[in-house]
């Protein structure tokens, strides 16, 4: 599984790299969003998988015994999920405001900031 | 003998949510499917709910799992409504064999308003497009 | 055969088969309601999966989980309902 | 005030129920926590008398059910045949459940039965629409419904 | 040393007080900026006799010790020299401008730059700490800047102020490359103390180095070919200006530089071959080009630049003979070229005019300052017996015992110096001969201070001349020996009848030949125009017009606009920097039994997985592929689940719903789906796409593969409970362990929604945007 | 009290910025709190300083978690000189944003962003761990991005969208290199990584993963190709947002290069040579471009990118002497790059656009201003002995030491298009006569301003100035703090000791 | 959106998922749960009950704007977090713990009110967000 897994985060990679290459602005914070998926399989995958075995230290033990899933990368994603929702939140409403002033979404059409004038 | 009846309880919900889960790719338009899914799928979760209730055995996940039936007895039809219903205004095709329409020409598209049929007749139904 | 085994070898296939049977619809389509009945269904059928899960791997606290999916599982169907109908409104 | 007094009671059992612990001290928390959260969301509504007659719940909740295991079978019989045996429509249902609690609780009640699904109800709360499965004939389709949930429902909150 | 750091700074701290003052205090009292050239003059003068006697003074301040820069300054002989020149120039060009720019509304704001320029002079020829002279050599470029473009509302002298900074700016950077190279290989910026290390300045690695960037400065600062071509445009400066800075003193600089490192480069042939070919061409080109001009600015300043070519190939030759010429010929020329230049100042001034074809007769109203012009024009003819005749004399001397080849040194020497003389002629004599022209008019008399302060520096001319050993004891004798370790020569006017005497003849008779025979004219000067396609102005003009338009293409083509390219980029980059390693370093671990032990369950999840992906990608609408993520998260939760994770399932499934809710509300308002992207662009995309998700993973496999000890986990393990009072470690790690970051994640939550709400809600008004 | 002063560089900011947030609808008072809380900042910044300079690098184990088990919070002479510019800048800008930031803006959390910005910025700074430094990094982004778009113009909008893509790309690439060095390590302590990556036995991994973030950290920081964001976005927002951004965004990239090729992953050869061509590539496509601009804030804009370069090329040449240049440009950098902004504002406000072939006759109308403006813009060049020239003494020598005259010859070319640049925009602006165009209906222009209004634009830039001016003659003192900084760098046991309460410090 | 049966139904998850939220941000600290997802829900209560009853219906019952949440939440986060300094003199963030158990929470300590201030971040966060979208059209 941890290889399957591993080429896993490697297509959510290509696919949100895929589809920030799109014109559509979207589709970029869609990929956005996918790479952002795949960061976190990432970092999950980078603690070493472990089935079953959430970090709980059970209610009659004062301690994780044995083996279990490795907590920090947990708490990574989770940082980085909320972080990610933030952005995320405010990229879609730049998306709006982004049509209202500019009447489309096609990123194509934006390319005045960078004019010699 | 507990396990034999949680199998059996848990062996039902699934086959539920099985049933479910190929109505839904059988039946033939959206509400069909609708109709098959919400309640058999409703149902197998319960179930199996009520199996794991009775294999911990313990009040703290029984009150836990009939919270979260509570929950989906609420939800569910509320899915069900809503994407129904905006299914049927965006105009979802009902099954070619469907024998009877009689919320057609209901829905005022503008402003979302819907007629019974039994209102005192004041207003022509505007002209759907 | 002990339940756990039941559980995993027997249930959980089946409720995998079922996801996967869900999905296909999902893919079919073939209008958006479709899709989201079937996400509908697909995350129903997750609850039920955590539930097993839950007994195979003896952790109750799973069961938290399940919670959360029932409880704000059919927001996401709200809101592409209330999509379809505003954007109906608009054209 | 009363229907207040009574749903913090409701909210505090659930919250004992939640977190699973019966004493005195969790009861008491449960009951603040709930008076604070209505308190919050008070209702300005006058709301009818909310779940008072337990029995008839009890015993709306069995019918339910069967009727619940009854109608899926049925449809589950015909999702695994090949041929389809359904013939389905939209029934127009002339409602007699007036309030808010009552049209709602009849229609989540219609459509967690399977072969059923209701669709919305009309803005004068006269009729509710039912796409149904198995629409052999309409009023057969309506009565059934009449003397079935929308009685039992009308009986427990009237 | 306070005083004399305090005289260095004088100049800057007097241009504020001039800034200080205002327009309209000043223009009441003009002459009060001529206190600073004149007491600063007095000041240098009386080091003069102790510094004849041998004397050197050293001032110093720490200033940043800690890179060895500090306020050291010496002065020594040629530094005396310098700063004579500079003050006593300084102290005439302070007083003509009072008059010859009197009224002129920025009158301030000239001396303001004049005053700053004079201190940074001093700075420059009295630092002995190579940085500090750095420093002070920028000051003068940017002062020049600042005077050239003067004349700001006038865009040629604009334009020749941006040609100037560039071509000395260059030269400054090289500068200090050069100090700091040298400072680096000998271990001191003290100028003095680098000679204690010849083999460094000889013969090292680095030696190369530092010759291009010391010849780079020089070059430039003192308009060597090809570099020169920024004086004739400095000419656009009010005429003080070229006085001052772009023929006495500022110019000068680059001399000064190579005069001053002569002793280092003493065992380094490279150094005087360049200086001796470099200066040749140089004072050829531009005595050559004085023939075509037709202003008498234009004329003198080609005639500088041959003066420049003169000193450096002076220096170039290497011998005690030719420093000492050298050094007598900054003197000369410093007095007649001021002169010069102020006489066609005040004919400027009273005719309008410094068209050389339109002017002539002006001696009838000009008196005074007729006899001035013919003063320097013989001092620059090497007439005697103005001390242009010592200066050379000289000259010839130095080139018959040049080592190198003494015919052609001294034919190119002759040759040059018949050309100084015919311009000599032409600026100081002919305008002042022959028949005044009809349109110039009526020519009013000039104030006094126009026509006598170039008479001071005719008079010096001729007083040297008369009077030589004052130059001797003053500069050479001391100098000569500083700079070569050998006795200066004798300085005389008469050597008795020899090929010197000769030559000088022959040059003179030649000069005033060409003087007589050869008119110059607007057609002339036209007829060169078609030449100038391949001077090095038009060269390097057409070389920064090149680049100027590279530019733009590079900066067009990589800055485009389009975000797509932008994102590219940056991920063609990642995509190689993983194929590389990937390709370089391969490391496959894949194994069979891992995929035999998949279970049923995971093989569902991973097809839906990568269905839902696929899906998202391709769908042909939005909401369905906003629809797919949510299938994707709803996988993500699942493996979440099953690889003992619940708090990240739970947050994951709460956050994929709020952001399919946002979508939702947000994408009804957009149009219909987008355009598609052309097929070469969806194939070029995919392609990078894939490899890039392909290495990716390999080097995922790799890093798997590593055993990391993983105490901080352990830790957590062991005291999530017993220390930290929690049994779910991960949300002890979120709120205690590593509490901050939730913290600031919650901070980054309240922004954005700062930033949602005012992006959505703030409208401004027209005027305040 | 005092062994907590680590973190009150960021406790400051957040609590500032929280107060604010309560007083939302009060521009008035919002504006005397922001100027309050960064002036608390500077004394804390410079008390810290005061800290770290006698007693060495400080460090507080947050949660009182002994490392590498908490988060380290570690000041050491590069964090904390970095804070205390910062929160001059801060400071300058406060001001500024009186008068400068309607109030409709202000009542939109205008004020309570650009703290949180600085919180950003001084966590990035103090962090000594890995996965931290990145959370700073996104309330960095956030926060400007959300400047950026406050008030959205169309233009404003367009840049906000590339500034936004490449750098939440560039996020992803850092928290992608983060997640491996934890896979390969097991560990997120700076310090602690700095003794574990080393010992690595897969050092081809080790490699791939620095350059991982070093395209991270190189689209933050602006260098070659990765600087696109930059120039689309920096001239679209309010002067004293841009003023913000220019003077310290693109520093905290350069910032945790320096830290990073330091401390985890020190330079190898290979990677020298990598950072060195870009850093050639960076100085001549920043200088290119911002020779073919045409307006002001578009050429400011590329010459941050241009200057970029000197300080990656400082970081590229690896010894002590470049990296103390590199940090004596970044510390001039920042005080510039800062005022070249707001003066950018002043002269929008003068001429109502930013177009250079609009401008002109500063000098003649407004000669004392002109004088003022030239101290930035000739510092910007280094014209000696202005504090862009000091830097570069450090930076030409580590050049030759490390026998890298290719390097020089970029350094010098950089200065050189500079200079003319600069002498571009006197002709442009200052020298030229007024251009004599339409006025601007409805557009407030510099004369039209009341005394406070000016005093609000003009007093933040004099202050600013003030600081270059004191680098400019007393360079000493910043080289000896720089001179610190790349002993800490190039040696990084202190640092771990500092992290680790190993207690034999030992003093330079 | 004008449905009957949604809005009633509404009306009845909301004091459900609002007590459910308290919930799960109360045992986080043992089991999984904690202020983030606990707001999350919180959030959801009122996103529900504004889509069925719209927005001013929300507004009204909620009284407060929901970005006031926003300080109110980070004060309490960060005074948690700086307690320790003003009351022990350890560092920052540094957990501090009542002796005894508290009936219900079990132990309280500075991580929970920690916790506490995360929970209004998050709802305010969110409420924010969806209500300024929505009302912007
Ligand atoms: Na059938
Ligand atoms: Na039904």
């Amino acid at each position: 599984m941890e290889i399957l897994l591993a080429i896993m985060t490697g297509i959510l990679y290509a696919a949100g790299i895929y589809l920030i290459l799109r014109r559509s602005l979207v589709k970029l914070i869609i990929g956005i969003v996918i790479l952002g998926n795949g960061v976190n399989l990432l970092i999950f995958l980078m603690g070493g998988l472990v089935k079953g075995r959430p970090p709980l230290i059970p209610e009659d033990g004062n301690a994780l015994e044995g083996i279990y899933a490795d907590p920090v990368p947990q708490a990574l994603i989770l940082t980085a999920i909320v972080i990610s929702f933030g952005l995320q939140s405010f990229a879609i409403v730049l998306i709006k405001r982004a049509y209202k002033v500019l009447k489309t979404d096609d990123i194509d059409t934006m390319n005045k900031t960078d004019d010699i004038t | 003998m507990n396990d034999i009846i949680i199998m059996i309880i848990v062996s039902l919900g699934t086959l539920f949510i099985l049933l479910a889960a190929i109505g839904l790719v059988r039946m033939p338009d959206l509400y069909l499917r609708m109709s098959v899914t919400t309640k058999a799928a409703t149902l197998g979760v319960g179930l199996i709910l009520i199996g794991l209730a009775l294999y911990y055995m313990e009040t703290s996940i029984t009150t836990r799992v009939i919270a979260i039936i509570v929950f989906l007895l609420l939800t569910a039809p509320i899915s069900a409504h809503v994407i129904g219903r905006a299914s049927y205004f965006v105009g979802v095709p009902l099954w070619k064999k469907t024998k009877i329409d009689e919320l057609e020409g209901m829905y005022n598209t503008k402003t979302h308003d819907l007629m019974s049929g039994l209102e005192d007749e004041e207003e022509e139904v505007e002209a759907e497009d | 055969m002990n339940i756990e085994d039941f559980l995993s070898y027997i249930i959980l296939p089946i409720l995998s088969t079922s996801t996967l049977l869900v999905f296909i619809r999902f893919l079919m389509g073939p209008s958006l309601p479709d899709r989201v009945v079937a996400l509908d269904l697909l995350i129903t059928i997750g609850i039920s999966i955590i539930a097993v899960y839950s007994m195979v791997s003896n952790r109750p606290s799973f069961l938290d989980i399940a919670m959360i999916f029932a409880l704000i599982a059919f927001l996401s169907t709200v809101a592409f309902s209330y999509y379809l109908e505003k954007r109906k409104r608009n054209e | 005030m009363r229907v207040q007094f009574l749903l913090n009671i409701l909210l505090a059992i659930v919250w004992v129920f939640l977190t699973g612990t019966i004493n005195a001290t969790n009861v008491a928390f449960g009951f603040i926590l709930s008076f604070l959260v209505l308190w919050l969301i008070s209702f300005n509504e006058r709301s009818r008398k909310y779940f008072i007659i337990a029995p008839r719940i009890i015993s709306f909740a069995f019918y339910f059910l069967y009727e619940l295991i009854k109608a899926n079978l049925q449809v589950a019989a015909d999702v695994v045949t090949p041929k389809f045996y359904m013939e389905p429509g939209i029934i127009k249902y002339p409602l007699d459940a007036k309030t808010d609690l009552e049209i709602t609780l009849l229609a989540n009640v219609i459509t967690l039965t399977p072969g059923t699904l209701s669709l919305d109800v009309s803005d004068d709360r006269k009729v509710l629409y039912i796409h149904a499965m198995y629409v052999h004939d309409r009023e057969e389709f309506i009565d059934s419904i009449k003397n079935g949930f929308e009685k039992r429902i009308l009986k427990i909150l009237r | 040393m306070t005083v004399f750091l305090f005289v260095i700074l004088a100049s800057f701290l007097f241009s504020l007080l001039l800034f200080g003052m205002g327009q309209k205090v000043f223009k009441r009292m003009t002459w009060f900026a001529s206190l600073l050239p004149i007491s600063l003059f007095l000041y240098f003068s009386s080091f003069a006799k102790p510094i004849m006697n041998g004397e050197v003074f050293n001032f110093f301040t720490a200033w940043v010790p800690s890179m060895s820069i500090n306020l050291d300054f010496r002065l020594d002989n040629l530094a005396l020299l310098f700063t004579l020149l500079i003050t006593g120039v300084g102290s005439i060009v302070f007083l003509y401008t009072t008059q010859y720019m009197k009224g002129h509304p920025k009158l301030m704001r000239f001396y303001v730059f004049l005053s700053i320029f004079m201190g940074a002079m001093l700075g420059l020829v009295t630092s002995n700490n190579i940085i500090t002279l750095f420093i002070f050599w920028e000051l003068t470029s940017i002062s020049s800047f600042f005077l050239i473009g003067f004349n700001n509302t006038e865009s040629s002298s604009r334009k020749s102020a941006i040609i100037a900074l560039s071509i000395t700016g260059l030269g400054g950077l090289a500068l200090l490359a050069f100090g700091v190279l040298a400072g680096q290989l000998t271990g001191t910026y003290s100028i003095a103390e680098m000679l204690q290390s010849p083999e460094i300045f000889a013969n090292h690695e680095y030696t190369v180095y530092l010759l291009i960037f010391i010849f780079l400065a020089a070059f430039t600062k003192s308009a060597q070919f090809p570099f020169h071509f920024w004086l004739p445009g400095a000419m656009k400066a009010p005429t003080p200006v070229s006085t001052y800075l772009h023929s006495a003193t500022m110019v000068k600089a680059g001399i000064y530089l190579l005069l001053r490192f002569t002793p280092h480069f003493q065992n380094n042939s490279y150094f005087f071959t360049t200086l001796l070919i470099v200066g040749a061409i140089t004072m050829l080109y531009a005595a050559f080009q004085t023939l075509f001009k037709t202003d008498l600015k234009g004329i003198l300043a080609y005639s500088t630049i041959g003066a420049l070519g003169i000193m450096v190939f002076l220096i170039g030759i290497g011998t005690s003979a030719s420093i000492t010429a050298a050094i007598v010929f900054i003197v000369v020329h410093a007095l007649y070229k001021a002169s010069l230049f102020l006489v066609t100042g005040t004919i400027d001034h009273q005719a309008g005019t410094r068209d050389i074809t339109k002017l002539g007769g002006l001696r009838k109203v000009l008196m005074p300052l007729s006899i001035a012009g013919l003063i320097a024009a013989f001092s620059s003819g090497g007439f005697p017996p103005t001390v242009g005749f010592i200066g050379k004399d000289l000259i010839y001397e130095a080139t018959l015992n040049g080592g190198l080849n003494p015919t052609v040194l001294t034919t190119m020497a002759v040759l040059t110096n018949i050309l100084m003389v015919f311009a000599g002629l032409l600026v100081g004599v002919k305008p002042f001969t022959g028949k005044q022209p009809v349109e110039l008019g009526r020519i009013k008399k000039p104030h006094f201070l126009l026509w006598f302060m170039p008479m001071i520096l005719a008079a010096l001319s001729l007083l040297f001349g008369l009077f030589p050993a004052m130059v001797e004891s003053l500069f050479t004798h001391n100098i000569t020996p500083l700079l070569t370790g050998e006795a200066s020569p004798h300085l005389a006017i008469w050597h008795g009848f020899n090929l010197i005497i000769l030559l000088s003849a022959i040059t003179i008779a030649g000069g005033i030949a060409l003087y007589f025979l050869w008119k110059p004219s607007h057609k002339k000067e036209s007829s060169m125009i078609k030449f100038n396609v391949w001077s090095p102005k038009s060269l390097a003009l057409k070389f920064a017009d090149l680049f100027q338009r590279l530019s733009y293409f590079l900066t067009r083509t990589f800055q485009n606009g389009y975000l797509r390219r932008y994102v590219l980029i940056i991920l063609v980059l990642l995509t190689l920097v993983f194929g590389v390693h990937v390709f370089v370093n391969p490391r496959i671990f894949l194994s069979v039994k891992e995929i035999k032990e998949l279970n049923w369950n995971e093989i569902v999840i991973l097809a839906m997985m990568l269905v839902s992906v696929i899906f998202t990608v391709f769908t042909k609408s939005r909401l369905s592929a906003i629809a797919g993520m949510g299938v994707l998260g709803y996988t993500m939760c699942l493996i979440f689940v099953f690889y003992g994770a619940p708090d990240l399932a739970m947050t994951q499934f709460s956050i994929d719903t709020l952001t399919v809710i946002l979508f939702v509300l947000v994408l009804y308002r957009l149009p219909k789906y987008l355009k598609l992207s052309n097929r070469t662009n969806r194939v070029r995309d995919g392609i990078i796409a894939t490899s890039f998700g392909t290495f990716l993973a390999f080097t995922i496999i790799e890093i798997m593969n590593e055993t990391p000890i993983k105490s901080t986990t352990e830790y957590y393990a062991e005291n999530a409970y017993i220390l930290a009072k929690g049994k779910n470690v991960v949300n002890v790690i979120l709120v205690d362990f590593r509490g901050f970051d939730t913290m600031i994640e919650i901070s980054v939550l309240a922004i954005s929604a700062i930033g949602v709400f005012a992006l959505l809600k703030l409208h401004l008004k027209k005027h305040e945007k | 009290m005092s062994e907590h002063l680590v973190i009150y560089p960021i406790i400051v900011h957040m609590l500032t910025a929280i107060l604010l947030l309560f007083f939302w609808m009060n521009p008035k008072i919002q504006r005397y709190i922001s100027i309050l809380g960064s002036a608390v900042g500077i004394i804390i910044g410079i008390l810290l300083f005061k800290e770290v300079w006698t007693d060495g690098i400080q460090s507080v184990q947050l949660g009182n978690w002994q490392a590498p088990f908490g988060i380290t919070m570690i000041a050491d002479t590069l964090a904390v000189s970095l804070i205390v510019l910062t929160n001059i800048v801060a400071f300058a800008l406060s001001i500024a944003s009186t008068k400068n930031m309607v109030s409709t803006r202000v009542k939109f959390g205008y004020h309570a962003i650009f703290h949180f910005l600085i919180m950003g910025l001084s966590g990035a700074f103090i962090t000594g761990d890995l996965f931290s430094l990145y959370v700073w990094f996104e309330v960095i982004i956030i926060s400007s991005f959300v400047l950026l778009t406050i008030g959205g113009r169309k233009i404003q909008i367009e840049g906000a969208v590339k500034y936004f893509t490449l750098n939440m790309i560039s996020s992803i690439i850092f928290l992608t290199g983060i997640a491996m060095v934890y896979g390969a390590t097991g560990s997120l302590n700076m310090a602690e990584l700095s003794r574990i990556i080393p010992e690595m036995e897969n050092q081809g991994l080790v490699q791939t993963i620095s350059l991982v973030f070093f395209i991270g950290f190189g689209v933050k920081s602006g260098v070659f190709p990765l600087y696109f964001w930059l120039p689309a976005s920096y001239h679209t927002p309010p002067s004293v947002v841009s003023a913000l951004f220019a003077g310290l965004l693109t520093k905290v990239g350069i910032y945790a290069m320096l830290r990073v090729f330091t401390l985890i992953f020190p330079l190898g050869e290979m990677n020298q040579m990598i950072l060195m061509v870009i850093a050639g590539l960076t100085m001549f496509f920043g200088g290119i471009g911002a020779l073919v601009q045409k307006d002001i804030l578009r050429v400011f804009s590329y010459l941050i990118i241009c200057h970029i370069g000197f300080m990656v090329g400082g970081l590229s040449l690896f010894t002590e002497v470049a990296l103390v240049g590199a940090v004596m440009y970044m510390f001039h950098d920042i005080i510039v790059k800062a005022t070249l902004f707001m003066m950018g504002g002043v002269m929008y406000r003068i001429f109502g656009t930013t177009k250079m072939e609009n401008m002109g006759g500063l000098m003649d109308n407004y000669p004392k201003l002109s004088l003022l403006f030239a101290i930035p813009l000739f510092a910007l060049v280094g014209i000696p002995p202005l504090s862009g020239f000091w830097p570069k003494i450090s930076l030409f020598s580590a050049s030759y030491t490390a026998g890298e005259i290719a390097m020089l010859v970029m350094f010098i070319f950089a200065s050189l298009i500079t200079l003319i640049i600069v002498a571009k925009i006197w002709n442009k602006a200052f020298s030229k006569n007024e251009n004599r165009i339409e006025r601007r209906a409805s557009f407030k222009y510099f004369k039209d301003f009341s005394f406070s209004e000016k005093a609000a634009y003009i007093v933040p830039i004099v202050l600013l100035v003030g600081v270059t001016l004191y680098y400019s003659f007393f360079a000493e003192h910043f080289q000896l703090v720089a001179e610190r900084i790349g002993y800490e760098l190039m040696n990084t046991e202190e640092y771990y000791n500092a992290v680790f309460g190993i207690k034999e410090v030992t003093k330079l | 959106m004008k449905s009957l049966i949604l809005k009633t139904v509404s009306k009845t998850l909301l004091p459900l998922l609002i007590l459910f939220s308290v919930f799960v941000l109360l045992r986080g600290h043992y089991l999984p749960g904690g202020g983030f997802v606990g707001g999350l829900i919180a959030a959801v209560a009122f996103i529900l009950h504004a889509f069925a009853n719209g927005l001013p219906e929300t507004k009204k019952l909620l009284r407060i704007h929901p970005g006031f949440l926003i300080p109110i939440g980070l004060t309490i986060a960060i005074l948690s977090a700086l307690a320790p300094i003003i009351l022990t003199g350890d560092p920052l963030m540094t957990g501090l713990w009542q002796e005894q158990d508290v009936p219900v929470l079990g132990k309280i300590g500075s991580a929970l009110f920690f916790d506490m201030g995360v929970y209004f971040v998050v709802v305010g966060v969110c409420l924010t967000i969806i209500f300024t979208i929505s009302e912007s059209v």
